[in-house]
């Protein structure tokens, strides 16, 4: 059976190394933060420059100069710090940002990665997209396998415009682990009852 | 010498059509809304402006869109700004999108006096294409030029008379550099102190950065998504993101 | 998982020979005395020392003249430090001298991911030989390429158990960039507060860029050039400078 | 009479705009700042990270890192920020600072600056020297015309490694204020019995 978005999440939740930076992108990656232990102490990056990301506030505390990259009303942990976006895009391109966990239209088994425009769609913008994909030391994807018309997002080669070349380590998917291997796409871990045959079948590039 | 403006008509002198204007604010949060409500009421023609979001929910820098002071745009995040989705697809705007990080290091780059720098971000991109890149060390990187303003309209917590400016948490975003950036840097600030009233090691951004100042207490501080938790869950979610 | 180290020695675990060291402080002043103190105890050889003065008055960096622990040298300003005149003059250290804004801010592009700038500082002059020029807008630059550096030691007014750091007055000089820089930043506090006892907004430099902690309450700070007014005299004087 | 350095920095005082930002150089330089009219509005910038730069402390309230780019003991006046390195550069560089008063080994008619090495003298080294000539708005030279030797410091072409070329503005010597006019040194003032003879033989390039 195929993960779920949450357990998506979780798996992704188990590749935050204790203490790490960690920025998160939008959709499933978002997730994320609600599935790490209780304990664990992991810095959350936003990248209108905020570092210790915090829950949201209890209704009636939002402060409405105190938001994520998404424009959302957050807070800040104790530790956290504020600053501008110079600093912050330092931080990302700098390589202080152990991880980002980032959302994907399509990754390429070399590591390309395209997750912000589709041709002749409506384009949303850049944002901090490209700074993430370039600069933090690891790149996580979290994915659908195929998009909701059943076309592989895991392909030999993208066809949609590039946020950054081979820069993903690792995508998690509904239905496996895999690793970007250069030549394929090399499977670590198969979601329960999902074959090695189907994965393949659902996969655009070659499995290693 | 103070740099204080007795209002927003006196903070604006100068800023005519076909100026270049950078306004600090991320979406809506941290925005100089007097000062772009007064630009408004100015009303100058084919303006470029620099803004990460040009705006929101047809609020802040969509109304310029709306009366169409904007011949030019450079931003990041189109995102939910219809207005300016709009134009777009109208063809009646001509819209430069660039990566932020990059967006907020070439206003820096202009402000400290650097023609240009090599960023990793971009490169093997559209954002890449017609630039020149390089090698260092086995890693290429792209060109980016320096990107300096005719004018600066940010928002602060606290300033001075000497223009010595004070953020508060993640309303600073764009706004130092923008500042930098700029011929003239004009502060809209919640408070004013005299000269002493900040600690100098409390400065986030010093006066030589700044030409003019201007009091403003109220400001709405649209909030775009309003997230909120449960009193009751203990768990964390900080939602979704997109800019 | 704290990053605060139980001494100087745990502090500096992994600093070899060979290392490339940036240490902060200008002067004298503002120094992490008690971990250059610490690496003369330790004894690594055949460093690369990244100092704007590299000690003064045959004190802090210059007793790792003395004791030969330093191959190479990049700074801005020998002055009055003896000890390194004496080995330049014998030839015995390598010395490159670079202007200051260049030098600090090749550090900062380390930090920042960028692989270099262009610059018009040194343009036309021994600094800019060998280098490549460019023009922009009818001005030339010269391109300054990124210097990373193996460790960076730091002084700090305030720590937390994070890395976050805060500075007092002109003792912040080349510290933070210097941090950046550096695959372990390590940071001497004088005073270290637990978490959230820095308010987000009063942070100089984030933890993000800081990779270890020790607490040193203890510091000499040496005036290199004690001057002083007259309780009388009304006059101002700022004195001479030279670095 | 030639100018004594103090009536020299008195010159130099006048050219200081009212709420200018300024930067002032080792030498006579330092003396302009007992020469500004008291009440008048100057920012001095000490590229250490001060902006804002006071009088030497009262004895007993040294701090000893609160300090000058000479290392010296120094107070900052309200509204006085202090920065970091980076930050001060920027300043610098980015043009930010109005004025730099600083010294000179030669000047050149086309405004060529040397100040910080002498060949076969002892390399005191750049410090922020080469920032500031490239960086400041306006530069202005206070010199002696000779060298102690007689030799002439203004000259057609510096023979000492430059500083910046091209960055000169004024000269104020202890024989007359003079600009950087390209082909030569335009006398603006001479010193109260001075003749322009004295300063044509004293300089080595044309005056226009």
């Amino acid at each position: 059976m195929p993960w779920t978005r949450d357990e998506i999440a979780a798996k992704a939740a188990c590749e935050v190394p204790e203490g790490a930076v960690v920025n998160l992108g939008i959709g499933v990656p978002t997730l994320v933060a609600g599935h790490l232990p209780p304990g664990k102490a992991v810095w959350l990056q936003s990248e209108n420059g905020l570092l210790g990301m915090g829950p949201f506030p209890y209704a009636g505390e939002e402060d409405p100069q105190l938001i994520n990259a998404g424009k959302q009303t957050v807070t800040v942990l104790p530790g956290g710090a504020t600053f501008d976006s110079v600093t912050s895009f330092a931080m990302i391109r700098g390589g202080h940002v152990d991880l980002a966990i980032l959302g994907a239209m399509q990754v390429a088994m070399n590591g390309d990665l395209a997750n912000w425009s589709i041709p002749g769609g409506k384009t949303m913008g850049i944002g901090g997209a490209m700074d993430l994909a370039a600069g933090a030391r690891r790149i996580v994807v979290l994915t659908d396998h195929v998009t909701k018309k059943g076309k592989p997002k895991l392909v030999a080669e993208c066809s949609f415009p590039l946020t950054a070349a081979r820069v993903v380590d690792r995508v998690i998917t509904d239905l496996a682990v895999l690793d970007c291997a250069g030549e394929g796409f090399r499977v670590v871990e198969l979601a329960p009852g999902v074959s090695l045959e189907e994965v393949g079948a659902a996969t655009a590039a070659p499995l290693t | 010498m103070s740099k204080l403006r007795p209002d927003l008509e006196a903070a604006l002198e100068g800023l005519e059509d076909g100026a270049t204007i950078a306004v600090g604010g991320f979406g809506l949060s941290g925005n100089p809304e007097a000062l772009i409500e007064a630009v408004r009421r100015k009303g100058p023609k084919n303006l470029t402006l620099v803004s990460n979001n040009a705006g929101a929910l047809g609020r802040g820098l969509a109304t310029w869109l709306e009366d169409d002071l904007v011949a030019k745009i450079l931003c990041t995040y189109v995102g939910t700004n219809q207005d300016l989705h709009a134009r777009m697809a109208a063809g009646t705007i001509d819209v430069t999108i660039v990566p932020q990080g990059t967006f907020v290091e070439r206003m820096r780059a202009a402000g400290a006096g650097l023609a240009g720098f090599y960023t990793p971000t971009g490169v093997g991109t559209v954002v890449a294409e017609g630039k020149d890149t390089r090698e260092f060390d086995g890693r290429t990187y792209v060109l980016e030029e320096a990107l300096p303003v005719d004018f600066a309209l940010v928002r602060c917590r606290v300033a001075d008379p000497f223009g010595n400016l004070r953020f508060y948490r993640t309303s600073r975003n764009f706004q130092p550099a923008m500042a930098m950036a700029a011929k003239v840097a004009i502060a809209e600030a919640e408070t004013v102190v005299p000269l002493g009233g900040l600690d100098p090691d409390d400065v986030h951004l010093s006066g030589a950065f700044v030409q003019r100042v201007v009091h403003v207490p109220e400001h709405e501080d649209v909030i775009e998504f309003r997230t909120v938790r449960e009193p009751a869950a203990g768990e964390r979610g900080e939602g979704k993101r997109g800019a």
